[in-house]
């Protein structure tokens, strides 16, 4: 894919001339889960067909966001009379607040924050608005592993609805090599509209989704992630703009917020960014950091090592070193591509 | 062809009044109607008094449910660590397992792992690719790169370009690429030189870990071919996944088996 | 779009090329298909099958479905010919031999249609209408479901599809996508006494889902595609075996009951899909229909619509 | 199902702004905006949801309401089977008590 693809997808430069092109440009924003963003970008003047396949995007984008709204009122009917104001979390926050990020993006889950003193009582009320752990992690060694260790509740599930609600009171795992400051963050959380639920404000949701993209994982909805930011990151105001890294710093996450000004400045040339990079970033992310994501987010020939290398850069992200030592350093740098080794299974 | 009846149906646990079809001649009086009516009414407050709902909300459709089996994730909820043996047995636990460059596997540890796995695939579950590099019958030559694969895949650019990024991120530590090297020790201090040799075993076993949160997409890992684990710890999950599913079908147990089991039972009610 | 020329007006060295190119380009109905993937026996399937069918051999817009059928993996290309279909978004396809192309074009059309293109309210049912409306058939698969509908276009009616009801968002009408009709095992030679063999595909022996054949739609179904129509009659079939014929008149809100369930996306499309179901079954009736031959079934429909059929 | 806690004196109301219903023989096709499902509601729940949306009752109120509209016993309509259904109804968002949540 053409590195102009994630301008063409947010509007900032004109879809390809060329029909095959332009076909492929919209296999790769759906299989990138950004069909809907681009639907929700300036469609004058594409052609019906184009305009159909817009319009199946924004059909689903538009149920998820109604139950997404549904579950964030049950949510509050479920913990009414607590005082406790959960602040939600990405998807959520954007659809909550009219974010352009909310634009057509697909949302799954609920992700919700609360403190830790908080927890059990949370828990307590949803499982009596009829939540339940997830099958996955409903057993009792696992349950009991919660309580002992994490002080975190598994994913729940509705019963009769089916959706997920992720309960968190932090935005990285314990064991994590870098921490973001949650407390921090919560207490500039503002209230929804005529709810009971807070969201981040702007630079701290810009903030939390560079962490959430760069910090916690191995990459691994690119595409997705980098539009998100580019489109968080086009709603800041100059005042936002320009005390993005002192908060970045305040609240210990430097790195992916340089991570994501790097790659709004490389993959969108959005104004502003350039700027800051070059007066307060101290560094660059490693080229090798920056050629895996390029090449991840582009599905370049390469991209089965660009995988390798951000699997093995999450796991050094998520784990204390020596952990890491006996099953990278024996395993990953063996990698070879997926489709070698199937495991064939009879025909069921 | 006569309809001989006109009763009440329960359809999802929910009362559906029935009308007798045809003749147009079943224009019946009002008010034989709204008695019966009120009949119906009774009866099905009576079926609400004894535990049917009032209520019945239309669930998403079978093919719904067909979409959401294939996209459905296993989150872990907690570390998983996977020990294999050179036969192909697996151990899964959360207990740790010292490992020092050098030396290996501390002994004890792998024992107590052993003792303390929540499950155990006998010899030959583990596919090929993730057995250990290091097994008693072969040399011990390590790091090679990965030249003892079987089939004539072409990845050798690949895999050119994969030693290349490697040697040049050796020495940086950039940005997070950590890469085992001979001097990485970090801050494990509690083992020292003098440990000897029964106590560390540097072959015949490789040691995986997921961490906690690990979200796993097993639609992930099919393809053309079916099912086709990545070549990733996360793949050794899945396998270990089909694995179990085979002997034991959906019995709970194993983290996120109903996920499996739903894209297994998916090939059959496709179309 | 102006008017395209159908699969019998190619040259297949062109058609091959098409479809090598991935430009291929099947229009049907409210969709179009960009098809890859050449084979001998997809090539033999599309010029038999779907001779009538309108195609651009390279596309001259986005498409709806896009549709790649391929060898499974690199090794498999050269060892052992298989294909699997690949409708950009991932299913856990099992692959099939090659010999199986036309099964797999068929099985990677239904999926992108049922999963991707939510413009119209999807129903898994079979749909023939006459100058007076359309019959929804729908029905668990073996429940007779394609019989009845190739039986019923023998006497009048023109074909919809065979899988899927579309019905319009805006106006709860039914839209065209005439399709070949799938038949499954014991179907395959009772559909051929009825139709005539030269209608009927080869057959796909040792399918997963066992012998398939397909029954060619005929040029004047396909040449109608862009006239949608409103419904007159719900019917649930059911095949029994020496079955009374029995008709049992249902409730509209046991038949949304039931035709709900059978749609891959009315949960998904809110309120638009709550109008468009409940002003399709506005003023019509809904009948579950039980049968044990085809000739019985066309009674019941003869008798319901008060109509001569037979 | 969990029960909920007891509501005396709690009103409960409805917002028909909210939902689209389709009367088919008695038996109700209603269509929920804010979670955009389709629930079928018998005479009763229906009833019910129907009652509160002009005016908010206690459950005491609706009960009573209840068995005069569709003249009912006190056997034929039982206490606990409206108490289930106000419960069913609130899990659905159908209704909600006033004062709780927005």
């Amino acid at each position: 894919m053409q590195k102009s693809a994630l301008k063409q997808i947010v509007g900032i430069a004109p879809l390809p001339e060329k029909v095959m092109d332009r076909i492929d440009l919209v296999r790769y924003a759906d299989a990138n889960h950004i069909l809907g963003q681009m639907a929700s970008v300036d469609t004058a003047g594409v052609s019906d067909r184009l305009n159909d396949i817009f319009r199946n995007a924004l059909l689903r984008a538009g149920h998820d966001h109604t139950m997404l709204q549904f579950e964030m009122n049950r949510l509050e009917h479920a913990l009414s009379g607590t005082g406790i104001e959960p602040v939600v979390l990405k998807g959520g926050a954007y659809v909550a607040q009219g974010k352009r990020a909310a634009g057509g993006r697909r949302v799954s889950d609920l992700d919700i924050l609360v403190t830790e003193g908080e927890l059990d009582e949370v828990e307590a009320r949803l499982k009596q608005a009829g939540w339940s752990p997830d099958e996955a992690t409903d057993n009792e060694y696992d349950q009991a592993y919660y309580r002992e260790h994490m002080h975190e509740l598994p994913p729940l599930r509705h019963a009769k609805r089916g959706t997920i609600i992720d309960v968190h009171h932090r935005l990285l795992p314990k064991t994590a090599r870098s921490n973001v400051d949650v407390a921090l963050m919560q207490q500039s959380a503002t209230r929804v509209a005529g709810t009971l639920v807070k969201t981040f404000d702007d630079v701290d949701m810009f903030i939390h989704s560079a962490v959430h993209a760069f910090a916690d994982g191995a990459i691994d909805t690119p595409a997705r992630s980098l539009v998100e930011l580019y489109m968080l990151y086009s709603e800041l105001s100059f005042n936002d703009t320009s005390r993005l890294q002192i908060r970045a710093k305040a609240v210990g996450a430097s790195k992916p917020v340089s991570t994501a000004l790097w790659a709004i400045d490389e993959f969108f040339s959005a104004d502003g960014a350039p700027a800051l990079l070059n007066k307060t970033l101290t560094e660059k992310p490693h080229f090798i950091l920056r050629w895996a994501i390029t090449s991840k987010t582009f599905e370049r020939r390469l991209a089965p090592l660009a995988k390798a290398l951000l699997y093995i850069r999450s796991h050094y992200l998520r784990m204390p070193l020596r952990l890491l030592v006996p099953h990278l350093a024996r395993k990953a740098i063996a990698w070879r591509p997926s489709v070698q080794k199937p495991v064939e299974l009879p025909f069921p | 062809m006569q309809p001989e009846y006109s009763f009440v149906t329960i359809y999802n646990g929910f009362v559906v009044t029935e009308k007798p079809i045809v003749p147009d001649t079943s224009e019946s009086d009002s008010e034989t109607s709204e008695n019966d009516r009120i009949a119906e009414r009774r009866q099905l407050l009576m079926l609400g008094a004894a535990g049917l709902p009032m209520m019945l909300t239309l669930k998403a459709s079978a093919q719904e449910v067909l979409v959401s089996q294939l996209t459905c994730a296993i989150k872990l909820p907690k570390r998983l660590r996977i020990l294999v043996d050179c036969d192909g047995r697996a151990w899964v636990g959360t207990k740790n397992i010292k490992y020092t460059n050098g030396k290996g596997f501390k002994v004890a540890d792998i024992v107590k792992f052993k003792d303390d796995a929540t499950y155990a695939f006998p010899a030959g579950d583990v596919p090929n690719y993730w057995l250990p590099d290091n097994c008693p019958i072969e040399e011990c030559s390590n790091g090679g790169g990965g030249d003892d694969d079987d089939d004539g895949f072409d990845y050798e650019t690949a895999s050119a370009e994969l030693d290349d990024l490697m040697r040049t991120s050796l020495p940086s530590q950039a940005d997070g690429i950590v890469l085992a090297s001979a001097r990485m020790g970090d801050g494990d201090d509690d083992d020292d030189e003098d440990d000897c040799d029964e106590d560390w075993i540097d072959s015949g076993y490789a040691f995986y870990e997921l961490s906690k949160n690990s979200t796993i997409l097993p639609v992930d890992h099919t393809s053309g071919t079916g099912w086709s684990p990545q070549a990733n710890t996360q793949g050794l999950f899945i396998a270990l996944s089909l694995v179990y599913e085979s002997r034991h079908g959906d019995a709970p147990g194993w983290p996120g088996i109903s996920c499996i089991v739903s894209i297994i039972s998916y090939f059959g009610t496709q179309n | 779009m102006s008017a395209l020329s159908c699969v019998a007006s190619y040259q297949r060295r062109d058609l091959r090329a098409a479809l090598r190119n991935g430009s291929f380009t099947l229009h049907l109905g409210p969709f179009s298909h960009l098809i890859s993937g050449a084979s001998e026996p997809l090539l033999d399937y599309l010029t038999d099958t779907y001779r009538d069918y309108p195609v651009e051999l390279s596309p001259s817009d986005v498409t709806d479905v896009l549709l790649r059928l391929e060898a499974p993996n690199v090794l498999r290309r050269f060892v052992r010919r298989q294909i699997t279909p690949n409708p950009g978004f991932k299913i856990p396809a099992v692959p099939l031999p090659l010999s199986m192309a036309p099964l797999a074009f068929e099985m990677g059309l239904n999926l992108s249609v049922a999963l991707k293109c939510c413009r119209f309210i999807n129903v898994h049912a079979g749909v023939v209408a006459d100058e007076t409306g359309a019959i929804v058939m729908s029905a668990a698969s073996g429940a007779g479901k394609s019989t009845l509908t190739a039986a019923l276009l023998q006497h009048g009616y023109r074909l919809f599809s065979d899988e899927f009801a579309l019905i319009g968002l805006d106006q709860p009408l039914l839209h065209p996508y005439p399709r070949a009709i799938s038949l499954k095992q014991e179907t395959i030679p009772v559909v051929r006494d009825m139709v005539g063999d030269n209608w009927i595909s080869k057959t796909v022996t040792g399918t997963p889902k066992g012998d398939i054949a397909y029954y060619r739609a005929r040029a004047s179904d396909v040449a109608q595609d862009k006239i949608p129509t409103k419904a007159k009659l719900v019917l649930f079939p059911n095949f029994e075996k020496g079955a009374r014929p029995v008709a049992r008149q249902l409730n509209p809100a046991e038949a949304i009951m039931r035709l709900v369930p059978a749609s891959t996306n009315y949960s998904l499309l809110g309120e638009p899909a709550f109008h468009a179901v409940t002003g399709m079954l506005k003023n019509i009736r809904a009948y579950e229909i039980t049968y044990g031959s085809t000739m019985d079934s066309l009674r019941l429909v003869e008798q319901i619509t008060d109509q001569k059929l037979v | 199902m969990a029960a909920v806690p007891p509501t005396t004196g709690k009103k409960w109301s409805s917002d028909s702004r909210q939902y689209l219903a389709i009367e088919y023989d008695d038996t109700f096709l209603v269509y929920f905006r804010p979670s955009g499902e389709t629930h079928f509601l018998n005479f009763l729940s229906y009833g019910m949801v129907d009652a509160v949306s002009s005016m908010p009752l206690s459950e005491e109120e609706i009960l009573a309401r209840m068995r005069t509209d569709f003249s009912l016993t006190a056997e034929e309509l039982p206490e606990a089977l409206v108490a289930t259904t106000l419960s069913e109804l609130d899990q659905a968002g159908l209704i909600s008590a006033l004062g709780a949540g927005a």
